[in-house]
């Protein structure tokens, strides 16, 4: 027999106003198991506390009900007092009588009865309470962060800073991701590449930064604090130990008309190569599929010149295995592309705009390289098809971009601004041009942005049309858009020399797969999902993952840079401690009866059971059961309500406590 | 508000299955804002919708609830991210069963009640309370916790007591 | 001395022992099938049909209250079913395949421990059986000592006529009583012809060779070729007329509840499974062996008679074909064999 | 349309070529080494019966059968409900159509490999329901006649008159019922119910080790066969078969009380196929439609 103790509280009038307190207390004390039952004005005054306490003492308490208010209230508070009184906190259950009794009820009758119904339920749940510990876990106090753009980078310096060691994982031969194409930035006009470039270098040289360009993560396991990654080092054919960034090799490389896909395809660059000028790591990489010597065996004119003899065609991708405690993916976005897409594709392509295949019609990406002081051009804007400069320049905005019938419902956030910006900067550059936009609204929420985008209109006279463009053709060598103002309600047509497309930003392609690598969820267009919208907004549904940029969802410098700061203020809240502490409210695989339908993993939100092999003393496997990770399991439950035999259980809401409490109605 | 209650032949009984973070706080929040509502309700914590097995609503039923409420965070906003959803596809099946064994489906409602949602709560319980004094007690699960196999049945005056006393 | 009694005079009997308070338990049509059941009336009774359940459960419920509790904090308070309160019975129409099994389960009811549910029920329970005329390829009374016209266990025995209505045998004294206060309904035996008996088609099975095989095989390979492909329901337990096994159960809450009794099948998994979770039956040619076993070796060894009448139920309900009957002609050419 | 469907009514030869061919491939995998058991069926004592069997000697491949009788889903002798039999090694099973499903359904549940399996597939005109000709009234709206992606399949199938779809009928009836009327119906027949658990027994999926129903502590379901204990055992039995069930009604012909339990696994079956477009049994799905979920799911009966 249980011997539970029942408390029950006036708070004040606030209860005793409705509710017969004595009454309740008297009901309690006639339920079976309950040993002492008491009425108090302020159960959660030091005295009411202290009155709990001497009676667990006093009579010997295995089990605590204190008829209150709401747990979300006081739970903790007596909880802890029940375990500075010697009892498991997990042993001490509030019944709500305040907010969900006394506060709503006038009438005494109904609202005494109900609080007595609420205590007995509690009473029946307390008996069949565990005592539960809390969960401790250790921590690797290492990181690793998945992408070396500007979110990366911010997250790995913060990190490393804080004095942890972190694994900066880039699949490109250089990190500076896309801010290191970007010419200007908004809304100050600021040289992208002159505030870009020395965090990548401050990245590259930081003693607690282990930097793996031209890599790849191929495996993840573990879990918060005890992640195993694989990483793949792709074979770059040279030795980084020995490359001193010379860059003979390039200069000397016969074949050098390969489009430089960092330009857009604008420029050319050798076999071997270095992507941008101020690369980090500035060691090249050989483009095997253009390269002479791989493609015919002869050549190996970049071996002959190398002076420290780095060049090793035969080097093979490496697999690095990585412990760390915790992962900030920053893996970025890319552009939209308006091109043909195929069959039974959910996003479609632009075919109205000609899906690609006008010369003159770019991308806000490239405008940048054109506009880059150290891009193709040198910074002049010259249209792609002639070299000319172009006199009317038309910018369309939300191409793929809350366009609903091309697949994307979305807002890209930052095209508004930079077209803003792109106006500006072709006015800088062709002061007797025109530039056009075309837009549906201009969302101008940031500091200083809606100034910004003003003195575009204002003072660099880009004529805004509201409206939408239904068709792009070449016309001579002239590109001509058709599209509507609806301010006036016509039709428009421009003849462009360019054409500039704010396309959508989208997160990279291959996003799912390090995802499912990654275990964690994403939604209908791939971009990671938050733990919480708002609460949440840098945590991962899978503890121990983060969030930083725009692979969590569009975002401009700013943000992305606070995003990443703020992921990796949560490594570092989690490499604090040595052990991770944590609610034992997890769930519990029943070895005895688990037949392994593994339906628990296939709706375990957080990637939290794994199957386990059971196996006798001589190392024969017996059968495969479900194993539930106490350390990833979020507590939610919905693997014990899916469990056909009820073989997984939540510490906490066991089918005990809640069937006791359904029984006592 | 503070008129005089009219008294009912009838109170049903209501056993509500909420889950912590959205409905049982909204809850919370119907009594710090002082709302009434009638005191029929009996609530039944969860931590997620996703918790709650179907078994449970049964049991309830056999245990004598008049009317039951499962409630909890609208989609998007379950705190385990995925857990309401799971159990909205749960329940969606098993009111079709349900209803195919022919308990009235208007005695089990279903909500989303977020932990600012207190008036919704109130509306919530309110109508179901109403709707199922209306109705009047549920006889069906009831009468089959009384009733034996014919070779079983013995009508002694003791186990007939014991029976209507018995949960 | 033997009477005759009307169709019509069959179901006026019904109605009377009804209308004396008495309850009456007869074959009675229940959706597809027939079952036996209370008869309200003599029109319900429906002789045709073999029931598809045995009418053990006239004795032996399927399940039944043996007390309830109540507890607080004073204890707990235990009140007992009161064994008055089963009520007179007739049992009428029932088949000697069922009622031959009756006085076999005595024995074990009456051993070491005496069930007054169960004993309390024959008490008061008067059994008209009837003769039987149509066999199927399940039947095999005539196999285990049985015959279709057997008066085992019955106090009065019908006899279908030719002509219509039934020639009726007073077995016991019991029946003489029922027969005596009905006096008017029955009329002296006519020399009228009875109908032809069923007749089950399996040879007649040398029952004593088979236990002693049994004896000696507990270990067999027999056991696995018959059995690995039973299922593990409890169909043949609960529609045999001689199974008794039972489980109790406590239901209801920790405040208040009943203590149940209610059939229990040898085929189950759980069946013999201890409480440490160790099970020493723990594959089903082991459950099977001693369904066999127990039916005609071990009941026979300690009480003399056979757990089994040949009604054929375990047949026609297994839903993965087990023949017991063909079991027994195996197990029987073996005896020869060995 | 075809009211009185009878088996009879088939060409024994069909039955006779399937049990032919079903021999020789048992005898083969057999012999080969290929299998260690080969799961089909034999021909019982009583006339035109069959049974299920358990081949591991290549000279008793010739006791295997196919006919009207065999109606056992031989997918049960897959599962971890039965150990024993798992335990011989590689095993062949014969499958008609409808057993296939189960097979596919275990496939996405974790309990069987595909590359384990030696599956002889048979080509199946219809079997028997209750009463020895009729034929079952699954195969009278059966649809997977020839199972596909089999190791082998045997057999051919005659022109089929179209069947009176007497399930779908009664199961449309009791839909155009009121509630109160479907529950006097499960009423009258769950009080027939013994608790003799043929159902689960012979359901492929009810493998589990501990049967939520046996549980006591807590008690989910009362045990006892009592109308209240079986109404709540038939809809637990019939939630937990939602999405999983892939319709071979052995639960239904297992039943000796005669409980329609195969009326409860279409309805789910329904439900869940108009509500999520998801069918059991087709091919092998990581998750069930309960198993998952899309964010614009249905969500009209909540408030």
């Amino acid at each position: 027999m249980s011997r539970i103790g029942v408390f029950v509280c006036h708070c004040g009038e606030n209860i005793s106003r409705t509710v017969d307190v004595e009454k309740v207390a008297a009901e309690a004390a006639r339920l079976p198991g309950v040993s002492y039952a008491c009425d108090y004005k302020y159960m959660c005054s030091d005295p009411g506390q202290s009155l709990l306490k001497k009676a667990v003492a006093e009579h010997g308490l295995d089990g605590v009900v204190v008829a209150a208010c709401s747990p979300r209230m006081h739970e903790k508070t007596f909880r802890s007092a029940a375990k500075s009184a010697g009892l498991n906190p997990f042993l001490c259950e509030m019944a709500n009588i305040r907010e969900h009794c006394s506060w709503v009820h006038e009438d005494r009758e109904e609202a005494t009865a109900k609080a007595s119904d609420i205590v007995a339920m509690m009473v029946a749940r307390v008996k069949k309470d565990k005592r539960l510990v809390p969960i401790t876990v250790p921590v690797t106090k290492r990181a690793l962060v998945i992408g070396g753009g500007i979110a990366g980078i911010q997250a790995a310096l913060d990190i490393a800073d804080a004095g942890h060691q972190v694994v900066l994982v880039e699949r490109e031969p250089s990190i500076g991701g896309h801010m290191a194409q970007l010419s200007e930035t908004f809304p100050t006009l600021d040289c992208s590449q002159c505030i870009m470039t020395p965090r990548m270098v401050d990245a590259a040289n930081h003693p607690n930064i282990t930097l793996h360009t031209y890599s790849e993560i191929e495996s993840v396991d573990g879990y918060i604090g005890n992640f195993q990654i694989t990483v793949r080092k792709k074979a770059r054919s040279v030795i980084e130990e020995r490359c001193t960034g010379c860059g003979i090799c390039s200069a000397k490389c016969p074949q050098k008309k390969i489009p430089n896909s960092f330009d857009k395809n604008l420029g050319l660059r050798p076999a071997i190569y270095v992507p941008f000028p101020q690369a980090v790591p500035n060691t090249p990489v050989i483009d095997r599929a253009n390269c002479t010597y791989f493609r015919s065996g002869k050549c190996g004119v970049c071996q002959k010149v190398c002076g420290p003899g780095a060049i090793d065609y035969g080097q093979e991708d490496s697999l690095i295995v990585e412990p760390v405690g915790a992962i900030v993916v920053a893996t970025g976005f890319e552009l939209y592309s308006i091109s043909e897409k195929p069959k039974g594709s959910p996003i479609k392509g632009y075919g109205e705009f000609g899906h690609g295949t006008i010369p003159d019609v770019i991308d806000g990406l490239t405008f940048e390289r054109l506009a880059s002081a150290s891009g193709p051009t040198g910074g002049k804007i010259l249209r792609p098809s002639d070299g000319k400069e172009p006199k009317q320049v038309v910018f369309v905005q939300c191409v793929g971009s809350r366009a609903r019938e091309k697949g994307i419902s979305y807002c890209s956030k930052i095209c508004c601004m930079y077209t803003a910006k792109h106006t500006m900067l072709y006015r800088h550059k062709v002061h007797d041009g025109q530039a056009y936009v075309f837009f549906m609204d201009a969302r101008t929420p940031g500091k200083n942005y809606d100034e910004f985008w003003r003195r575009a209109v204002e003072e660099e006279e880009a004529v805004y049309i509201r409206g939408m463009v239904s068709r792009l053709y070449q016309k001579g060598d002239k590109v001509v858009v058709m599209g509507s103002d609806i301010a006036v309600g016509l039709q428009v047509e421009i003849e462009a020399d360019l054409v500039v497309l704010a396309t959508a930003v989208q997160p990279r392609t291959g996003a799912d797969t390090l995802a499912q690598k990654l275990g964690i969820s994403y939604d209908r267009y791939n971009f990671y999902s938050e733990a919480h919208a708002k609460l949440k907004p840098v945590e991962c549904a899978t503890a121990g993952i983060y969030l930083a940029g725009a692979c969590q969802g569009p975002k401009d410098i700013p943000d992305t840079v606070s995003q990443a700061s703020a992921a990796a203020a949560k490594v570092m809240t989690l490499f604090a401690k040595s052990e991770l502490e944590r609610e034992p409210i997890v769930a519990k695989v029943n070895e005895r009866t688990c037949v392994a339908c593994l339906y628990c993993r296939k709706v375990c939100p957080y990637g939290a059971v794994e199957e386990k092999e059971l196996r006798d003393r001589q190392g024969n496997l017996i059968r495969v059961v479900a194993y539930v990770n106490p350390g990833v399991c979020g507590g939610c439950g919905t693997c014990q309500a899916t469990c056909p035999s009820k073989s997984v259980e939540l510490d906490g809401y066991t089918d005990e406590q809640i069937m006791a409490m359904i029984e006592s109605l | 508000m503070h008129g005089h209650k009219e008294k009912h032949a009838f109170e049903p009984k209501i056993v509500a299955f909420v889950c912590t973070w959205c409905t049982y706080a909204g809850a919370d929040l119907a009594g710090t804002s002082r709302l009434q509502y009638p005191a029929n309700t009996r609530v039944v914590k969860f931590p997620c919708t996703g918790r709650i097995d179907p078994v449970f609503i049964l049991r309830a039923f056999q245990k004598g609830a008049d009317g039951v409420l499962v409630s909890g965070c609208h989609p998007g906003d379950c705190h385990y991210m995925a857990g309401n959803f799971h159990a909205r596809r749960r329940f969606a099946a098993f009111r079709q069963l349900l209803d195919f064994i022919g308990v009235d489906l208007n005695r089990l409602q279903f909500s989303w009640v977020s932990a600012a949602e207190g008036g919704k709560w109130v509306e919530v319980v309110t109508e179901l309370t109403e709707r199922v004094r209306a109705m009047g007690p549920m006889p069906e699960f009831r009468e089959l916790e009384a009733e034996e196999c014919w070779s079983g049945a013995i009508d002694t005056p003791e186990l007939k007591e014991a029976y209507e006393t018995i949960p | 001395m033997a009477k005759s009694i009307s169709e019509q005079n069959l179901r006026l009997l019904i109605d009377a022992l009804v209308s004396e308070g008495k309850r009456v338990i007869g074959p009675r049509a229940a959706g597809t099938m027939t079952l036996y059941g209370p008869l309200t009336t003599g029109e319900e009774l429906s002789p045709g049909e073999l029931p598809r359940r045995s009418a053990k459960e006239c004795f032996f419920p399927l399940c039944e209250t043996i007390l309830a509790y109540e507890r607080d904090k004073e204890g707990v308070r235990v009140s007992d079913v009161d064994s008055c309160a089963i009520p007179e019975t007739v049992l009428i129409g029932a088949r000697p395949c069922d009622v031959a099994a009756a006085p076999v389960l005595d024995a074990v009811f009456s051993w070491d421990y005496r069930d007054e549910f169960f004993l309390e029920r024959r008490k008061k329970t008067t059994i008209i059986g009837l003769a039987c005329t149509k066999a199927d390829d399940a039947c095999f009374c005539t196999a285990v000592g049985l015959a279709p016209n057997d008066t085992k266990g019955s106090d009065l025995f019908l006899s279908p006529l030719k002509e219509g209505g039934y020639r009726c045998d007073v077995i016991t004294e019991k029946g003489e009583a029922l027969l005596a206060a009905h006096g008017p309904l029955f009329a002296d035996a006519a020399a009228a012809e009875p109908l032809p008996l069923a007749e089950p088609t399996l040879g007649k099975l040398d029952l004593e060779k088979i236990r002693s095989w049994l004896d000696l095989h507990f270990e067999d390979p027999l056991w696995e070729e018959i059995a690995e492909r039973c299922a593990g329901c409890g169909a043949c337990a609960f529609l045999c007329p001689a199974c008794h096994c039972f489980d109790i159960v406590d239901e209801g809450g920790e405040k208040k509840g009943v203590r149940r009794k209610s059939w229990d099948a040898c085929g189950f998994g759980k069946f013999t499974n201890h409480a440490s979770g160790h099970n020493p039956r723990d594959v089903q040619p082991s459950r099977y062996r001693n369904r066999i076993m127990h039916k005609f070796k071990y009941y026979v060894d300690k009480f003399g008679e056979r757990l089994c009448t040949g009604c054929g139920r375990c047949i026609r309900a297994c839903p993965v074909g087990i023949d017991i009957a063909a079991v027994l002609e195996e197990i029987d050419r073996k005896g020869a064999r060995d | 349309m075809n009211n009185s469907a009878q088996t009879q009514s088939i060409d024994p030869a069909l039955y006779a070529t399937a049990t032919e061919a079903i021999r020789a491939e048992a005898k083969r995998v057999l012999e080969a080494g290929t299998v260690a058991a080969v799961v089909g069926w034999q021909a019982g004592r009583r006339k035109g019966s069959a049974l299920p069997a358990i081949v591991t000697d290549p000279t008793k491949a010739d006791t295997l059968v196919f006919s009207p009788a065999c109606v056992n889903n031989l997918a049960l002798y897959l599962t971890k409900a039965k150990k024993e039999i798992r335990q011989k090694g590689r095993l062949a099973i014969v499958v008609k159509g409808c057993d296939l499903r189960a097979l596919v359904g275990l496939m996405g549940e974790n309990q069987l490999k595909r590359e384990e399996l030696h599956i002889i597939g048979v080509v199946c005109p219809g079997v028997q329901g209750r009463g020895e000709a009729t034929m079952a009234a699954k195969c009278r709206e059966c649809a997977v006649h020839t199972p596909e992606g089999t190791d082998v399949t045997v057999g051919s199938l005659p022109d089929l008159p179209r069947f009176t779809p007497v399930e779908s009928e009664e199961l449309a009836r009791l839909e155009a019922m009121t509630p109160a009327e479907r529950w006097a119906f499960w009423k009258e027949h769950f009080a027939r119910c013994i608790r003799c658990y043929a159902c689960r027994q012979l359901c492929p999926f009810c493998y589990c080790e501990q049967c939520l129903c046996d549980r006591n502590r807590p008690q989910a379901v009362e045990t006892t066969p009592r109308p209240a204990g079986n109404m709540a055992w038939h809809i637990v039995r019939a939630m937990h078969l939602a999405g999983r069930c892939a319709g071979c009604a052995e639960c239904e012909r297992a039943c000796p009380m005669d409980i329609p339990l195969n009326l409860l696994n279409r309805k789910m079956a329904k439900e869940l196929k108009e509500l999520y477009g998801h069918e059991a049994g087709f091919e092998v799905q990581e998750k069930g439609p309960l198993a998952q979920y899309r964010e614009d799911d249905d969500q009209s009966f909540i408030k």
